[in-house]
């Protein structure tokens, strides 16, 4: 159990080592089944940890495992460890299922790319870091997963590096994350000068232990994690980053958005969440910004045109979901929707690309359309994927997921009637952006022909994620429907259940209620997009529109605010206003050189003056002393 | 007088009797190798005799001389300075055209005035022995007299001496009147016995100041130091530099020390002024001097400056870092002085910095001396200064002359500059100008410089404790 | 015999060196200027015999005698040099005397 | 003994590298490699026969020099120098190995200008004689001074003086200290001596003691560099050849961080506490403006060494937050900035031999034809960046942690450093290695030596970013030593931890304590 455990991160890890040092040397597919076996085999271990986790439930709760004492100094000590609970098992399994899939696609993907090996190494530290993100028993490791998997998405997202937009866009996520994390760095140093320690369990006994509901240390240190995880999971405002992100390759971005990376926040939060429990505000202020930012994302998707920044703005959207959940406390919801959103978004973004790649690079979906007829397998699929993100009601998990959260949004303790609004209109927007997006591309005429029909090595990935999709929901059904909670009552072994308050409500009525909208949602996209496009004219061309296509003007205000201004401040004084000290001193002496130089003129006379003026000098000293 | 006496004075006279023989032998034989090798060995001889002359000390020649282990020191300063150049001067004298021996013959009056000096106990001493170094030095000055440049330094330095000779005197006169005694010793007991001094035995202070001032070449009395070192041959240069500053300085100690005038305020102040006015002009000026024999007077301006420190300490160990002082700044000064001359035609000098670009490639040893010296000059580490500068320091601080100790730092780093430019330039590239090759002869002077930085930079406790030992007042 | 005092002396033989001094300063023919210094050393010399007949000591006397020989030789050097000149400058002006001198003026 | 032998056979090895370097150019190189290795094999079998975790020296020698001033040749050794000297001749074969190619006018003269600042820095860490130790101060000064003029690039004659008089100005400075410092001790006790050991432990009225101590802080300051004193390096840095800036940066800056632990923390107990706000002021200055002008430049090296101005900044920090962590995370960032400094030097170089420039702006798109040099290019930025596997990471941890115990409001400005990193080293591979090509550039890859020398650094940061607990536990002892009896450590500085044990109450007096204290 404990070297499955300590395996499940370090087999990508050497996937990457051995890519990186000698990627050169192999050739495409022996690159491609390391890359893509290191995380299989990572695969497989997270399931036979999973299994004899699950076997010793109820008994014990978490597994941990040391491998080497890491830093010690002073009192400080971080080891390299790795513990299992139903939490990490959760995203273990996620995290090297969805990767895998997206690896072996990634080998049809990528083969007629030059960097083909950096590309399953980057990929495989991708993995590997964000494994020991989850896996992480102390939070400095965690933070060193964190820092890793920021850097795999800076390496990835840049990846054709020849274009220096792609090299900007990298650099942007990099920076905007790194933002987060350094106001993440330092929530862990109070949690560490208080509590002398780094180890996650440890410290949350003694959060819940020696701080009270609400204090302020308690309160500001949340809001610094929240900032980190704020960062790495693109939510306001730092959410600019994501649809930049798009720069890279389709999987990459399927990566970053279903497995990896943006969910690093949610798993944060729901790993401390004795602290954040105490934080009443800072959980308000989640649960705000949460549905602050599924309502932008969902409106900002509604104004795009370009295919991967309209699921880009949706992952954003739905994260906001997620932290809508941890924001009212329904922790177990919102993991359950991270793991739902996975399966669909890598889906997505994965059929998505090969929709991109077949059109050689077109990511204009107004150009697109009627790809139904031309690839019915990635129309098939997509639709799944659209239908679970727009959880259509009962035959798609994304309904089972979203459900629970729109429904607890309201009915937590910590829930009221304006966050329900919020989400049950993000839901809405989520449908009909969704469709607006099914519609556009794969109805109507064909604009485009697809140059080639993608291979099995891509649509077997894609065929499975479409299944767990659509049935994935059904191991966690909402209370209405009756009791089979398999999954919350395993999160539950590390997670709080979601505290419910007396609403006087039905939930079946709110069910009813999103219900209803998603069919609001696809009925206005048909109408708008397919039916009657001429509908849809003045919006696509609108002033609103371009509102929504920039993001909210997220951008524009980041560059007026900061980025100018600090280009500015690297302008002025370029060349070290501290050198004109020296200067100053040099050109000072070199005055006086000068000045005494004159005395030196070579005549007898003046010389004898001096003596002169000397000994009157002297003389008068003397006389005035 | 006894024996005893005559043995105590047995440098002097060996000093005293070689030009007398020199001008025998030249009137019979006129041999520039022979006159040379005499005077080498008259150096070493009149060396040598100090040891000997050691087991009878103290002893004053009343009233005149005062023989003490303070000025044997001196004396061994002075004529191992003064034998230095002489092999220095060997190859630069040579290739002059006329009469040359006569050379020799006038570097032993100097050597002898400077030795007067280092032993006098009384104005008559100290006005003699000062006249015949400054008289011999016009001579030398102008020796190469087919040069303008040589001429001019001889007449302006001629003029100057005269003027503060005649600052001297009368000070020494106004003194006199005042006290009726010429002895140092008598001067500075009658001063002790009466607060009030008579005003113009002040002045006549004063006015000797102006004369010492003149010889240190102390700022505002300074002025003919670059033209007399540029204009002189580069040998004259580095005698001037060393030995007649030492003698004079020799002189100043105990005539300061007798009167006890770091005690007076109107000294310390007055002291104070020069060495603060003489660190920062000398510096000042050499800064973006272009020629390495004025870089090299203004420097020398400048180390007075740092000296004078030391007077102002009022303790032996004062004196005793004085003189370590001196001894590393002579080595260090020859140096310098012993590369410009080797490598120097006596008709066109190599005294541009730009002169001696390269000479790090073309002539690595030449070079090597010229940057040790650079660098003792500068007070690097491993060098002779280093260890001078330190000790200088380290007597001046404990002495609490704090204001006087960080003008100085200000003005080593000032003084770095320009030391570095010598150096910058010897190793930019550039080509060998048609320098003359080093003989064995100046080969064998510079070795003996090298060591002696680098010995005195790297192991000088040796010399600390002999210093320590023998030299008080 | 009428008795000066001492300091009216001492004045006198200061205004001597003055003399010479300012001499020094205004003349420019080096002639001249070798004279002045002939006027300042002698006025020193003079101070000497002042204070030799004060303190009834042979002291001073000596002293000048002293100063009279060295004043020579500084003479005699003083024209050998001075022909020197001459022969290079063809002139005793002391100011066109001056080819050593700071070149960055 | 073997103490001194460590001196001298690098002073050996210069001036035989200086005699044979007129037979041929490979015999100096060969000696030179010779002579560090033999240092590093000796160093290395010795220390690990003397065992020491109690904080004693582990070697001490003490030999007659100028008995007249209490001045002994006095060396000793304990873990932290023992770190220095081991990265101080680790980064020696490596500046040898990079030069190989590089230099080849005046090979002998310019191996003995190597060695003999190797020797000078080595003497550094080993004196406990103040005097022997302003000797070797003042020894580095001379051969870099000749290093950076004779083999510099363009404008290598001003920025050779400029270092020069920079450095020997605080130096003299530190000299009238020591001086100070020793007169004070002869004034109480009656001995003049310059032994550390001996001078530690003096005391002294408040104000003598604070300005004996501004003397050392203007050497070791200047030496860091701190802002606004900092203007030498980059004008050093950037015109010194590979070689000269890699010792720069990786091993004479360390002189500076090593005197501050050394001497001023031990001899100035009180004052160096009284004077921690300040300090900490500086590091941040110095963290920040650094950052903000690395960003700001175009060239390579120049950029390099503004970083270096900027992680230094870390260095002054973490020495005056006086704790355990802090110090350790100091000693790291001393070894991870040498190594990851010293290799992005060495990039700049390897650039520099094959475009000849070092304008960034006239790079771009390299990757594509040196796809190793980007990643070891693309390592080491991160690394400069202070990523976590890295060995950086764990020197700006432990460093910002200890300072943040002694110093909410400064480790939290520090840490905006990060974040500042991140802009400037991203940019250098965006800059160089990425986007489009500018030129048609013709350049081959990094050749066997150069990857053996990059691969070397790499693993070595990688390892000491995973096991940094080497290093950590060598210099630990010491460390404590230094700390043991400071002021600092014994009034108190926050000690949240424990008073939080008093129950859920109280935090807010806590928080806002935390934020007085400094």
């Amino acid at each position: 159990m404990e070297t499955c455990i300590a395996l499940i991160p370090l087999i990508p890890l050497l996937g990457f080592l051995i890519l990186a040092v000698a990627g050169g040397k192999f050739d495409r597919k022996t690159a491609g089944y390391i890359g893509a076996g290191s995380v299989g085999i990572s695969l497989v271990l997270a399931l036979i940890a999973g299994a004899l986790f699950l076997r010793s439930l109820p008994g014990v709760s978490s597994y941990s495992v040391s491998l080497w004492e890491w830093i010690s100094a002073g009192e400080l000590r971080a080891d390299m460890s790795f513990s299992l609970d139903s939490l990490s098992l959760v995203f273990c399994i996620v995290i090297t299922f969805v990767g895998f899939l997206i690896h072996v696609y990634s080998i049809e993907f990528m083969s007629g790319d030059e960097g083909f090996s950096r590309f399953f190494a980057y990929m495989n530290l991708f993995v590997g870091s964000m494994l020991i993100l989850v896996l992480a028993d102390n939070i400095l490791l965690l933070y060193f997963g964190w820092e890793g998997v920021g850097l795999c998405s800076y390496l990835l997202i840049g990846f054709w590096y020849k274009e220096p937009e792609n090299g900007y866009a990298a650099r942007k996520a990099f920076i905007v994350t790194r933002i987060g994390d350094t106001a993440m760095i330092i929530g862990i140093f109070i949690l560490f000068v208080n509590f002398r320690t780094f180890h996650l369990d440890e410290l949350m006994l003694q959060v819940n232990d020696k701080w009270s509901v609400g204090s302020p240390l308690a309160v500001i240190t949340a809001a610094l994690l929240l900032f980190g995880a704020l960062g790495k999971s693109a939510q306001l405002p730092l959410q600019t980053w994501l649809p930049d992100a798009m720069a890279g390759p389709s999987p990459v971005s399927a990566l970053i958005h279903a497995a990896t990376m943006v969910t690093a926040g949610v798993y944060l939060i729901a790993r401390c969440h004795v602290l954040f429990n105490l934080a009443p505000v800072v959980m308000t202020a989640i649960a705000i910004i949460g549905a602050l930012t599924l309502l932008i994302a969902g409106f900002s998707a509604l104004g795009q045109h370009d295919l991967k920044r309209i699921l880009a703005y949706s992952t954003i959207s739905q994260i906001g979901y997620m932290f809508l959940a941890l924001g009212v406390g329904a922790w177990s919801a919102a993991i359950f929707h991270f793991m739902i959103h996975a399966f669909f978004k890598a889906l997505l973004f994965l059929a998505g690309g090969v929709v991109i790649l077949v059109l050689k690079e077109e990511h204009d979906i107004f150009r697109m359309g009627g790809m139904k007829k031309e690839m019915p397998l990635i129309f098939f699929t997509f639709l799944a994927g659209s239908a679970s993100l727009s959880a259509l009601p009962l035959v798609t998990a994304g309904f089972y997921s979203k459900d629970p959260i729109l429904w607890y949004s309201f009915s937590s303790v910590t829930g009221n009637f304006w966050l329900w609004i919020a989400a049950f209109t993000g839901a809405f927007l989520t449908t009909l952006y969704t469709f607006r997006l099914v519609f556009v591309v794969f109805f109507g005429e064909t604009k485009l022909k697809p140059s080639f029909q993608p291979g099995k090595l891509m649509t077997v990935p894609l065929a499975i994620l479409a299944f767990f999709s659509i049935v994935a929901g059904f191991i966690e059904l909402p209370e209405s429907f009756g009791r089979f909670h398999l999954f919350s009552s395993l999160a539950e072994n590390t997670l709080p259940a979601v505290t419910v308050r007396e609403t006087g409500y039905p939930e079946t009525l709110f069910q009813l209620l999103s219900a209803l909208i998603v069919f609001a949602g696809i009925y206005l996209a048909y109408l708008a997009y397919y039916k009657k496009p001429s509908m849809s004219e003045s919006f696509e061309h609108g002033r609103i529109h371009r509102f929504f296509e920039s993001g909210f003007g997220f951008d524009r205000l980041y560059d007026v605010l900061l980025v100018n201004p600090l280009v500015w401040l690297s302008a002025i004084n370029r060349n070290d206003i501290f050198d004109w000290l020296n200067i100053g001193l040099a050109r000072l002496t070199v005055l006086g050189n000068r000045l005494f130089s004159l005395t030196q003129n070579g005549k007898l006379r003046w010389y004898v003056m001096s003596f002169t003026i000397g000994i009157v000098l002297i003389l008068t000293y003397m006389i005035l002393r | 007088m006894t024996i005893a006496d005559l043995y105590s004075m047995m440098p002097l006279i060996v000093i005293a009797m070689a030009p007398v023989v020199m001008m025998i032998v030249i009137s019979i034989l006129r041999n520039y190798e022979v006159i040379y090798g005499f005077s080498v060995l008259a150096f070493i001889v009149a060396f040598a005799s100090l040891f000997f002359t050691g087991s009878f000390l103290p002893r004053s020649i009343e009233p005149l001389l005062i023989v003490d282990v303070y000025s044997l020191f001196f004396l061994g300063i002075i004529i191992a300075s003064a034998l230095l150049v002489t092999i220095l001067s060997h190859d630069y004298i040579g290739t002059l055209g006329g009469v040359k021996e006569e050379y020799f013959l006038t570097l032993f009056t100097s050597t002898l005035g400077a030795s007067l000096l280092a032993v006098a106990g009384h104005f008559v001493i100290f006005f003699l022995g000062l006249e015949l170094l400054s008289v011999s030095l016009y001579i030398l000055v102008a020796f190469q007299r087919s040069k303008d440049t040589s001429v001019e330094a001889g007449i302006k330095y001629l003029l100057l001496a005269s003027v503060s000779s005649a600052f001297l005197l009368f000070g020494m006169a106004l003194i006199y009147t005042g006290t009726g005694t010429m002895q140092f010793a008598g001067v500075a007991s009658l001063l002790k016995g009466s607060d009030a001094i008579a005003g113009f035995v002040s002045v006549g202070f004063s006015m000797m100041m102006v004369g010492i001032g003149f010889k240190l070449a102390l700022v505002p009395f300074h002025m003919w130091t670059p033209d007399v070192y540029q204009g002189a041959p580069a040998p004259v240069s580095a005698y001037i530099a060393t030995v007649s500053k030492g003698a004079v300085m020799a002189v100043l100690i105990r005539f300061f020390f007798d009167i006890r005038g770091y005690d007076s305020r109107f000294f310390f102040v007055v002291i104070s002024a020069l060495a603060i006015l003489s660190m920062f002009i000398g510096n000042l000026l050499a800064l973006k001097q272009q020629n390495i024999k004025r870089l090299l007077a203004y420097s020398s301006i400048a180390n007075m400056g740092y000296l004078l420190v030391l007077l102002l300490t009022g303790t032996d160990k004062g004196i005793q870092a004085a003189v370590f002082y001196l001894i590393s700044y002579f080595v260090t000064t020859i140096g310098a002085f012993g590369v410009i001359t080797l490598l120097s035609i006596s008709r066109e000098e190599t005294e541009k910095i730009d002169d001696y670009r390269g000479l790090f490639w073309t002539r690595p040893w030449a070079a090597l001396v010229l940057t040790l010296s650079m660098l003792s000059l500068a007070g690097i580490p491993f060098t002779a200064g280093f260890i001078a500068k330190f000790y200088l320091i380290l007597e001046g601080m404990k002495a609490g002359l704090m204001l006087l100790i960080i003008v100085m730092i200000i003005n080593s780093v000032i003084g770095l500059y320009y030391y570095l430019r010598v150096i910058t330039s010897m190793f930019t590239p550039g080509d060998d100008a048609g320098l003359p090759a080093i003989s064995l002869n100046g080969n064998m002077a510079l070795v003996l410089i090298t060591l002696g930085i680098l010995i005195l930079g790297i192991y000088p406790g040796w010399l600390i404790n002999i210093i320590t030992r023998l030299v008080s007042l | 015999m009428l008795t000066v005092p001492i300091e009216t002396m001492l004045i006198f033989a200061g205004l001597l060196f003055l003399i010479g001094l300012v001499g020094l300063l205004t003349r420019r023919n080096l002639i001249f200027m070798l004279m002045s210094i002939e006027i300042m050393f002698n006025s020193a010399g003079l101070v000497f015999i002042i204070a030799g007949r004060h303190w009834k000591q042979a002291d001073g006397q000596v002293m000048f005698i002293f100063i009279l020989a060295v004043a020579a030789v500084e003479v005699a050097i003083g024209l050998a040099l001075l022909l020197q000149v001459y022969h290079h400058y063809k002139t005793l002006d002391a100011d066109s005397v001056g080819k050593l001198k700071d070149n960055n003026q | 003994m073997i103490l001194a032998y460590l001196i001298l056979i690098l002073l050996a090895g210069s001036l035989l590298a200086l005699l044979t370097g007129r037979k041929g150019n490979l015999w100096p190189r060969v000696i030179s490699v010779a002579a560090v290795s033999l240092d590093l094999v000796l160093l290395i079998i010795f220390s690990s026969s003397v065992s020491g975790t109690d904080g004693k020296w582990l070697m001490d020698l003490q030999l007659e020099w100028i008995p007249r001033f209490g001045i002994s040749l006095h060396l000793a050794l304990d873990g932290l120098s023992l770190v220095m000297v081991l990265l101080t001749l680790f980064l020696g074969i490596i500046s040898v190995v990079i030069s190989w190619k590089e230099i080849n006018s005046r090979v002998g003269f310019f191996h003995f200008n190597l060695l003999l600042i190797l020797a000078g820095i080595i003497g550094v860490f080993l004196s406990l004689d103040l005097f022997l130790f302003y000797f070797f101060w003042e020894m580095m000064l001379v051969p870099m001074y000749f290093m950076i003029g004779i083999w510099g690039h363009e404008n290598r004659t001003a920025a050779s003086y400029k270092f020069f008089l920079y450095t020997q100005a605080s130096g003299l400075l530190m000299f009238i200290a020591i001086l100070a410092l020793v007169f004070v001790h002869e004034s109480t006790s009656g001995t003049l001596t310059f032994d550390y050991v001996q001078l530690l432990g003096l005391e002294m009225p408040a104000a003598k003691e604070l300005l004996i101590m501004s003397g050392f802080l203007a050497a070791f300051l200047v030496k860091l560099p701190v802002v606004p004193l900092h203007n030498w390096l980059p004008d050093a840095h950037s015109q010194a050849p590979t070689a000269g800036s890699v010792i720069l940066a990786a091993l004479l800056l360390k002189t500076g961080a090593y005197g501050l632990i050394r001497f001023v923390v031990p001899l100035f107990p009180s004052a160096s506490a009284a004077f921690a706000p300040v300090g900490m002021g500086l590091g941040v200055i110095g963290i920040l403006y650094g950052a903000k002008l690395a960003f700001a430049q175009t060239d390579l090296k120049r950029l390099v060494a503004y970083t270096s101005v900027s992680h230094m900044g870390f260095v002054i920090l973490g020495v005056f937050a006086f704790n355990v962590i802090a110090y350790q995370g100091v000693v790291m960032q001393m070894i991870a900035h040498a190594i990851s400094t010293g290799a992005l030097f060495i990039l700049a170089g390897q650039l520099y031999e094959r475009i000849h420039t070092r304008d960034m702006d006239q790079m771009g798109g390299l990757w594509e034809k040196t796809p190793v040099m980007g990643a070891i290019g693309m390592i080491f930025s991160l690394a400069s960046l202070g990523l976590p596997g890295l060995a950086n990471f764990v020197a700006e941890l432990l460093t910002l942690l200890g300072t943040f115990k002694a110093s909410v409001l400064m480790a939290s400005l520090a840490c905006l450093g990060l974040v500042a990193a991140t802009i400037y080293s991203l940019r250098i591979v965006q800059k160089v290695f990425f986007g489009k090509m500018n030129h048609e550039w013709e350049i081959a890859d990094l050749n066997l030596r150069e990857k053996i020398v990059s691969a070397v650094l790499v693993v070595l940061v990688v390892a000491l970013g995973l096991f940094p607990r080497p290093v950590l536990n060598l210099a630990g002892p010491a460390i404590i030593k230094t700390l043991d009896s400071h002021p600092a450590q014994l009034t108190g500085l926050p000690d949240s931890g424990k008073s939080a044990g008093n129950g859920k109450t109280a935090s807010f007096n806590q928080l806002s304590g935390m934020f007085k204290k400094h």
